[in-house]
């Protein structure tokens, strides 16, 4: 038995053991989510064991150091985790933004101390994070963000506002970028993290055209951020946010490209039936790019494990998957007939096709727009002069 | 006739457009009825003002004491309707119903026009059965029962079903479920024991009935037209609502676009006003080409529908098809354009992608029309 | 009897009497056409009778005072003109780019000299004209154009290239877009009128992906150009130019909203039938999209008669339109099969779906690319910014 | 199995890339085969290069002398056949007739496989009746005539049908012209009496016949596979041809793709560089995704056919709808974004766009493989 087949049997072991049975079922509703955080009610006991079993051994990010709250694992042990996990449709034990957004920008960026500081308590689900990226001038034109920390010596003081900041309301922390240099665009930006009870913060959820929605205003008034509570350089904070931004639109074209984008024709005929024929044909074109998409999403994934893919693809792939996506729902909304337009009743769940389908609108705009992606690829893969 | 309006209809077109826009409005009129959780789908205030300046009597013919004017006038009124997003029996009432009881007897008409004309009824077009508008299959029972007709079944997407003063019904008098003719229309009043109603809310805010006919009684008096040959009176009322809701599927494009180039020349990104991007440019210029195709095409439906020609029945279906695809086309744009904003229910473009999918459905969608333009063309 | 219809009377009995019957049939081939010129060589006797009868009454021009050749009506006069011809058949007696284009701007820019000897050899058939405006190096950019005329005193010598000259190589002269001064874009151009058989002036007929063309280069080698030869003011040709763009540009919508567009589903079903469900989606989509597009030519004619169309509304219609034709003759070919793809057989008549279908590639650029179009309707109609 | 090439189909497309790039350029083959008038469609001596280099024997079992390779690798030389342009007997030779052959007797592959791994003989399919493909559709009668077969009929659209030393023949030998079994797949040898060609110049310049059949007699040993039974080697040979068409059209839209990006890169207007307009960039971009997308399906199904998954037959009309789509909409992008200049015969972007409308309708188009796939998929 080689190394990795002896690690092998003692994850199966370990899970066999210790993953509870009711964390073996597939994930249904938001709140069969484990996000952590101060004042997370954990909706079973077993959801609050199998957090903590896996935080005692370093389960819940495997892949980092131990000294950080993780188990260390090499690329090798941590992909046969992700096996053994998936073998037996175990959920994780626990999902957070600081587990794949900001622990990595530590990992990177952080100072020894903020490393063992924070990431510790992420690797626990002791603090839940949110973003501070977008404000309401500055969609796509990220970098033109305006909060303002106005430095005090030992500490800044920041005013300003964000916007889109996923579950701000149930956040403990925020890893925010915060202007600390009005001459420069570019390079007067730091990343800040700063604890969400601090006076002078405040949220406020956003209504969507689909409804309720994670999304918040935040508003910064005097807000005192100590020094210490910087990641990277001071003005530098741009190339963080740039790397998270990274990995923030991988996960978003690989999310598209997987599961969401099926072929939807054979769906919609065992549920009532095509009786038009041009909606026939409009699925059946929409099946050949779905199905073309899959192998795409699959040729992308095979070319990135060997660094084959352009370090731009990305940008293609979150393009052609979110347009395909909202298409997608566009023609279960025509399938679905009247039925569908329904928004409050028992039939439809609470209008599920209605709000998935406008869901699917803010696809082509959050984690930048198709615009954005089409400038990308002009620029990067197409080398297009001035792009 | 020219494709533009002539003096009176520019006249009419002035009048109702201020009113609507003033009334009428999104804040006034769409969000209050709904953030007040209303469960009627309209205003009976403004659908009364509708009377008072005699839009409710525009299909119905002066002898019945309406206006007896036109589809193309009618189209005025919900052109500006699409525009603001106004919640209003229009077009179920004065559009719909209007038509079908113009066929009706005198006692039905006496029974009803008066009330609708004075803008305190309701009518409510009951047809489809099932989630997809499917005219030619019509399958709610109609038996004879004594001097009348017993009626037992089901309709779906009853618009204003739940506060209409009466359904207008097709139901199976004859024949299978599929066969063309055989169908009879009723009047069916709001307290006619039997009926059930469930009344759903839908994505635009309007209301809709799920309706179930229990063995319905109605006397002989509520046929409209012919029992058995009802077809020929739905399939005009079923013109003038495919018309009226391309008119104002127009209203609903032309106003999501009048947002969206505004908001081009206000939004600020990377330095510049996002409507200087030459690739949005482009897309609002193809975009605005659309909608002026699509207006054209209603107008001319509109005409040949008042000059009763051969052609009408084709040129309404090429107009909805083409009505739907430009507002859709619109409304996406609309929201894309707006960025996150636009995904906010803070901003109106939303709503307008919300009104756009629900008439777009109402009486074929253009799909069905695109189909039907085939069928009629011969292929 | 009104003053219009005993108008209308004698013009019927004038037509009945000297049209003659072969030329009330329908113009087959482009050598049915009439278009004068030196070296024209008359197709039939009929032809050229009919040319002198209405040379001699000013009816090739209808609508030109009688003192440049015309029969001086008025717009009402010549509207019936246009009717009695239309409800015999009657073909135009002549066709020219002299009527369609210099002549108009001759009316509007000429000196009273010019007016009386170009006017008047235009309206007679003598003179055939071509128009010498794009270069290689401009295309949509048309001011950019390169092609110079030195001042030399009482001439220009004028030396450079054009392209796209219709006709060249039959043209007796030309009217072309010359570069008078360099150090001024827009207004440094003038608008020359010389001889095709000046020394110096070469053609060569461009061969198009459809076949052979009208189409040629046409080359300048120190051509000589009286400065009597110039319409307008020297360097104010560009005023000239984009009257005459005007016209070109309401012509080709107007034909491109009446006759080209019509449905094609039911022919395309006549023809051999309709056996793919999806094509026959695809035609039905077309034939909403070409119905619709046919109502938009009747209002935009209704409307262009009272005052009421954009002054940049034929924009729109030139890109619908030829966007939409575009389309249809893609659906043709796709309908037409592998019979549609034959490029030299009888029984395509030499390729003719093929070649038509790749003939209508030219629509969207010729006369104003789309690209063009969509910028007008950008800035002229929507007003949006910097456009 | 990763979507992407191995080592060995990496050293091959290197190899091939160089070779057609080089003998197989547009200028050297294409145009002077064309501009001289040629009616044989290829160039003999550059068939006889692709012998030599292996490239003919790809899909030929190394039983019988070939390669003994799959799809994936026959894709890669069609791609770069497609990139230039390049007149090539490969697809209907190489690669269809070599698929059909593959499942004949070991006399009938003995007596053409040893020519077409040499480079020295062509095959051709003659299979559609009429302009558009309805492979389920055989009306060829093939009657039995002594030891042999007698067939009667006529085929159209068969690409180097004149100068083929075979035709791969459908004909009917049971039941009626819309079943789908009852035929029977023949190699005809050129000189059979009784063939008739009418051979045509195609809009790219590759010369396809209309093939008369006047009672053709055949003997028994030319029956490919069983009799009646003809089907199961057709829809191999189809896969293939479908698959590889497929193929060749990524390459024509690729190379129409490398040619306008090139083109966007040095023609100014407006004092710009064309493709500094943002329009034209966000066009670029979108039909790089459609190429690259049409790239992967067609990747994807070569693979599933080379591994004989039962998935391979949905994904082959997968890919060849996108391919043709995404092509087609890069030649249309490449002739525009030309402007005048791409109308011209002396720019090679005109010659993509022939070259991908006679590509695309062969084997069936996109819409019958849109079509296709909605079968396939049970609607």
């Amino acid at each position: 038995m080689t190394d990795l087949e002896a690690f092998r049997a003692d994850i199966r072991a370990w899970l066999d053991a210790n993953c509870p049975p009711e964390m073996r079922r597939p994930i249904e509703d938001e709140d069969d989510i484990c996000w952590g955080g101060r004042a997370f009610a954990f909706k079973s006991e077993a959801q609050k064991i199998w957090l903590e079993r896996c935080v005692a051994h370093g389960y819940t990010v495997p892949d980092w150091p131990k000294a950080y709250g993780g188990a260390g694992m090499d690329p090798a042990q941590a992909k046969i985790w992700r096996e053994e996990m998936a073998r037996i449709g175990a959920r994780p034990p626990l999902s957070s933004f600081g587990i794949w957004m900001l622990g990595p920008a530590l990992l990177k960026f952080g100072t020894e101390e903020q490393k063992v500081h924070y990431l510790n308590q992420i690797a626990r689900g002791e603090i839940r994070w949110c973003q501070g990226y977008s404000e309401p001038g500055s969609g796509s034109d990220l970098v033109s963000l305006q909060t303002f920390g106005e430095d005090k010596g030992d500490h800044w003081i920041v005013n300003g506002q964000k916007i889109w900041t996923s579950y701000a309301d149930k956040a403990d922390w925020i890893f925010c970028l915060v202007r600390t240099d009005k001459a420069n665009k570019y390079q007067g930006i730091s990343f800040l993290l700063f604890d969400m009870t601090t006076p002078g913060v405040s949220t406020r959820p956003i209504k969507l055209i689909s409804g309720a929605s994670p999304f918040c205003e935040t508003f910064f008034d005097n807000v005192v951020v100590p020094k210490a509570q910087i990641v990277g350089e001071l003005n530098r904070g741009w190339d963080v946010a740039k790397y998270l931004l990274g990995h923030e639109r991988e996960m978003i074209s690989g999310a598209g490209g997987s599961e969401r984008l099926n072929a939807i024709g054979a769906v919609v005929q065992r549920n009532g039936g095509i009786d038009n024929p041009v909606l026939r044909a409009e699925l059946a074109q929409f099946d050949v790019d779905a199905l073309a998409f899959a192998a795409m999403g699959e040729k992308f994934l095979d070319e990135i494990k060997v660094g084959k893919a352009h370090p731009a693809q990305p940008n293609m792939m979150k393009y052609s998957g979110t347009e395909l996506n909202k298409q997608r729902h566009e023609l279960l909304m025509a399938a679905g007939g009247s039925t569908a337009l329904e928004w409050e009743s028992a039939e439809t769940r609470g209008g599920t096709p209605a709000r998935s389908w406008l869901r699917t609108k803010a696809n082509s705009i959050e984690g930048g727009t198709s615009e954005v992606m089409l400038n990308v690829i002009a620029k990067r893969i197409l080398d297009l002069p001035g792009a | 006739m020219p494709l533009y309006f002539n003096e009176d209809q520019a006249m009419l077109a002035d009048t109702v457009t201020g009113f609507i826009a003033g009334e009428g409005a999104i804040k006034p009129q769409l969000r209050r009825l709904r953030d007040g959780n209303d469960t009627r789908g309209y205003d009976p205030a403004l659908w009364k003002q509708f009377a008072e300046m005699g839009l409710t009597g525009i299909l119905v013919s002066e002898a019945d004491g309406g206006l007896g004017l036109g589809h193309v006038e009618a189209g005025i009124v919900l052109r500006e309707i699409g525009r603001n997003l106004t919640p209003s029996p229009f077009l179920s009432t004065a559009v719909v119903g209007a038509t079908a009881l113009g066929h009706a007897s005198e006692d039905l008409k006496g029974r009803y026009l008066p009330g609708v004309v004075a803008g305190e009824s309701v009518l409510a077009l009951a047809l489809d059965e099932g989630a997809k508008h499917r005219p030619e299959r019509i399958a709610l029972k109609a038996e004879r029962a004594g001097n009348g007709f017993r009626l037992s079944g089901r309709k779906d997407f009853v618009i204003h079903g739940a506060t209409a003063d009466a359904l207008i019904v097709a139901g199976r008098t004859a024949g299978s479920d599929s066969d063309a003719e055989g169908i009879t229309l009723f009047a069916v009043p709001k307290d006619a024991a039997g009926i059930g109603h469930n009344a759903v809310r839908l994505v635009d805010s309007s209301i809709a009935s799920h309706v179930t006919f229990d063995r319905v009684e109605v006397d002989g008096g509520a046929v409209i037209g012919e029992v058995d040959g009802g077809r020929a009176v739905l399939d005009k009322a079923l013109a003038a609502g495919r018309i009226g809701s391309a008119a104002e599927l127009t209203g609903v494009g032309g106003g999501a676009f009048a947002m969206t180039t505004a908001y081009l020349k206000t939004r600020k990104q990377f330095g510049k006003l996002i409507g200087e991007f030459q690739a949005l440019q482009h897309r609002a210029a193809h975009l605005y080409s659309e909608l002026e195709i699509a207006e054209a095409a209603v107008i001319k439906a509109q005409q040949l529908l008042d000059a009763g020609s051969s052609r009408a029945d084709l040129m309404v279906s090429v107009a909805k098809a083409k009505a739907s695809r430009a507002t859709n086309l619109a409304v996406r744009e609309g929201v894309q354009m707006h960025g996150g904003v636009g995904m906010t229910d803070e901003f109106d473009i939303g709503l307008y992608m919300k009104r756009d999918r629900a008439l777009a459905e109402f009486l074929g969608d253009a799909n069905y029309h695109a189909d039907r333009v085939a069928t009629l063309s011969g292929y």
